[in-house]
């Protein structure tokens, strides 16, 4: 049942060192500032899973928190290079980072038969690819009736999967509408689950059939607003497509990422003080890229 | 006609215009973000108003007023008949068999029109990590046809790729059926240069179509292998006017949108 | 790409003898309108596909249109047996029935796997039950990962899927919601399909992540208000238990079946026609039942 | 307690308020339609308003004012937290662990609580065809326990059954866990008589509750094996006045909204 509780506490309590951890959210709802708060409190070993490693885990990478990634599209969307990624996988900085490398097709699968409590995922993949020369994790099975050969990837069952959403109710109810990607089927696969939401409120005024997460199937709801930041909460706030691409001069040197996690997040208490913090410096980042 | 073709365009301009004519009134089209997108909505936009375009992020029918600059624009969802959870997207939809073009960008190809995305050099020390598969290598393969679309260099086309990372026509002539690939693969490469269709027996792609201007020896040493020349190598239509105020009034809506410049709008996932 | 166009017209084009059928619908927006229009029409030869079947696929097997039923559990619900149906199974009429029995866990992942163009469905299913001694459509496969058995059972793929839903637009663009049922992974998994709908409308007004068919995935769309009769379309109408009550006794006996389908359905135009004469005669039938 | 002790209570009314009090608060319980969803919606009304309700149809969190006769009754769907499809509640909430109690009702049982509701005879030329598995297979082995409700007769409860359905304890001892079976499996046996249990070691199922009233003469006589009774047998506690009014009104509200007799309310999916 879902604890309505501060982040910081919900990291403290439900994420340890050495876990597998799940932060979902496609483009959309990407969960930016529970990521800041697992670089905070110095987690370390984490196996990191998603789709789409973008720049919370390009900063959770170079922070030095994971000892490997299971994922299946790396880059800064729309810029480029994920800089901290592409260091670790080439220079082995901070230090040697395992990679588990699958299609888009085969995480999404690998999502929805954790959440299903399946062994595996059962699909029509990784066809005259490369892959599974390079993932022992990519099998191949045969239909009993018309023997067809099709891919098995093992399910993904996280540890711990951490979202962002539009909103919770007061006992912990929580409301996910636009883009959903694959939030739902991670959080269920979990064995523990944190969301962040935008705000709390009395009734969610969820539609028939909307995508809601009973707070049953949660450990911890904590409000957050904004904490999708640099990506947004549809209804809430917009994508600051600036902080994208001035992320990528940040991320290119070992020692400006340093400085500039120093400041922004190590020397931050929570989300709120990140954002102070990047107001202030942001005019001049924007000048530097412009 | 004549009018336009005094016009001047960029390159990256007839690449995107090129692309965006293959794309037929009605085709269900699976997108990827960049160049596919911005041709597939100048489409939308123009010839092919009926067009389903649809994301991996999960819109079905997402008509954006502006180009989304990555996957999972909330402009996507707003804008679509429907938005569903992106296993749904590669299921029911992709996997469904229900895809009639897939639309790809690539950092590299090989005469055979395989796709690499994955690295340069070794997969275990490679010398560039690029960002990996994303969607395509399914697209690739239960699409009923492939487009693919980036522009033109011995960097990006080369002979044989160091990791096979989507399937095009693998080894050439029935090797894609021979390995059990539904859909008919790669069927036109459109880049800055040109336009590359496979030898309809020996599945190597061969340049059939030059945008005006180019030459084809411009071409040729844009390619990392001996390019054929189709006996048939057609001159590409020059953009008319109004499609070209249609692709700069987007990148326009879009830079105003986004509050940003342009040159963001360029490509990838996420 | 969906036609809007009269239900009689779309089931002579599109569901031909021996067809593989299914008509979804779970509890809520089970087509009955176009159960009646392909008993009248003298469909033969049909493997009929559905979870509950119920009185339409009494109606329709009591009337010969069906060669096999797959199915997960077939009753009356809320008031019993559904005795042609039982009467085809247990004597052989009208003729005999062939069966194929799963459990709705076996049926609904089956319709995924159709939808999803996979040829067979895996699951946790049919442990310690005498199913898989009497269907050789379950068999059982082996985890590449960790050797565990899982169930396998063919994909559901029919020639067409009829169901029933609240409305369309113009465009024959199609809105479910409510109690969605397996609706969707039906017509996703079906070659063709047939939607009767409500009402038609210029705008579907589907709130986020609504359960939409898009037109360009439906052959035929027909605007037959209150199809679901006797059973209900939310927003629209209200399910007549009566009427299931009623079916009870007049199912009972095949002179009774046979009669009352040559009055009701038979000699009937539509389903227009089938309602008015059904008025007429139920509140005799009522007070017959009470 | 002793005000009520004079109330007046059917069989069916005691068995109802039974099965109902083992539903503990916070429970997630996937309920089958008939007397399972009676007791179960008895028990939200009165001692245990936070159990979670699941029906196959894909209401999840259903709290109706009136008792569904079907399984996808609308009432279901509008006082739910959400409604899913089908294919997600059996996948996602039942496969994936997440049921606390599987709520069933059988035509008959066994000495180990396996379940029929397939054939009475032979498969193949069966004297009685029943309607089937339903959503039970699947809940018998993936709910954490199951608790099953049924009226106790000599064919009802039948030392050995024509057709398992669902997987009870099967041959009794650790058969179930031999098998591969998850979850606890039946742990009680809910009849307008009494309650009946598994044994802890043998499983088979022993007289541990009688109702009030009833002799255990009585029990013995309806059921099809030499019932084992066990030495702590315990009188179910009658009804309170408050529980009764509760499912009395629930039933009255019930035949007022559907517009039919209460006994329509009986059993059945679809």
């Amino acid at each position: 049942m879902a604890k309505i509780t501060p982040l910081r506490e919900a990291v403290a309590s439900l994420v340890q060192d050495g876990d597998t951890v799940a932060l979902e959210g496609f483009t959309h709802l990407i969960p930016h500032a529970a990521g800041h708060e697992i670089i905070r409190q110095g987690r370390r070993g984490l196996t990191l899973v998603r789709m789409t490693p973008d720049l919370i885990y390009d900063q959770m990478i170079g922070m030095g928190c994971a000892a490997k990634l299971i994922f299946s599209w790396g880059g800064n969307p729309g810029v480029g290079s994920l800089h901290r990624f592409r260091d670790a996988v080439e220079q082995g900085w901070p230090h040697r980072l395992e990679i588990e490398e699958h299609s888009h097709a085969g995480m999404a699968n690998a999502y929805v038969a954790g959440a299903s409590n399946l062994p595996f995922a059962l699909l029509r993949g990784y066809t005259g690819s490369d892959l599974p020369k390079v993932n022992p994790n990519i099998r191949f099975v045969e239909c009993p009736f018309t023997g067809e050969k099709l891919a098995a990837i093992p399910s993904v069952r996280p540890d711990v999967t951490v979202i962002h959403a539009q909103k919770a109710d007061r006992r912990g109810n929580v409301l996910i509408w636009g883009i959903l990607g694959v939030q739902k089927e991670a959080v269920l696969a979990a064995k523990r689950s944190i969301v962040t939401v935008e705000e709390i409120v009395d009734d969610l005024e969820a539609p028939p059939n909307a995508c809601v997460l009973p707070a049953w199937t949660l450990s911890a709801v904590c409000p957050v607003p904004g904490g999708a930041y640099p990506s947004y909460a549809q209804g809430y706030s917009e994508r600051d497509n600036r902080f994208y691409k001035a992320w990528d001069p940040i991320a290119r040197s070992r020692e400006d990422f340093r400085a500039w996690m120093q400041r922004h997040v190590l020397d931050t208490d929570d989300f709120a003080g990140f954002r102070r913090v990047l107001a202030e410096s942001m005019a001049r980042i924007m000048n530097e890229v412009a | 006609m004549s009018n336009a073709e005094t016009l001047d365009f960029t390159a990256t301009e007839i690449m995107t215009v090129a692309a965006s004519r293959l794309l037929k009134d009605g085709t269900v089209c699976f997108v990827g973000i960049g160049l596919p997108s911005t041709a597939a909505n100048l489409a939308r936009l123009t010839h092919a108003p009926d067009v389903v375009l649809i994301y991996e992020s999960g819109p079905i029918g997402a008509k954006p007023s502006v180009l989304p600059l990555s996957i999972g624009d909330g402009d996507l969802a707003l804008t679509a008949d429907t938005v569903v959870g992106t296993p749904e997207i590669f299921r029911y939809w992709l996997q469904g068999g229900r895809i009639d073009v897939g639309f790809l960008g690539a950092a590299q190809v090989d005469r055979f029109a395989n796709i690499n995305t994955t690295v340069i050099g070794p997969y275990d020390a490679p010398k560039v990590r690029l960002p990996g598969a994303g969607g395509a290598p399914e697209i690739a393969s239960q699409a009923k046809e492939v487009f693919i679309v980036l522009k033109q260099s011995p960097k990006a086309f080369v002979a044989k790729l160091p990791f096979v990372t989507s399937a095009g026509h693998l080894d050439g002539g029935d090797a894609r059926a021979r390995a059990g690939i539904p859909g008919a693969g790669p069927t036109a490469v459109i880049t800055d240069l040109g336009i590359l269709s496979p030898d309809p027996m020996t599945k190597e792609l061969t340049l059939t179509g030059i945008h005006p201007g180019v030459t084809v020896e411009q071409v040729k040493a844009a390619t990392g292998w001996d390019l054929k020349i189709s006996p048939d190598l057609k001159t590409t239509e020059v953009p008319d006017a109004e499609t070209l105020t249609a692709l700069r009034d987007l990148h326009a809506r879009t830079a105003a949108a986004h509050g940003i410049s342009q040159g963001l709008a360029g490509g990838g996932e996420g």
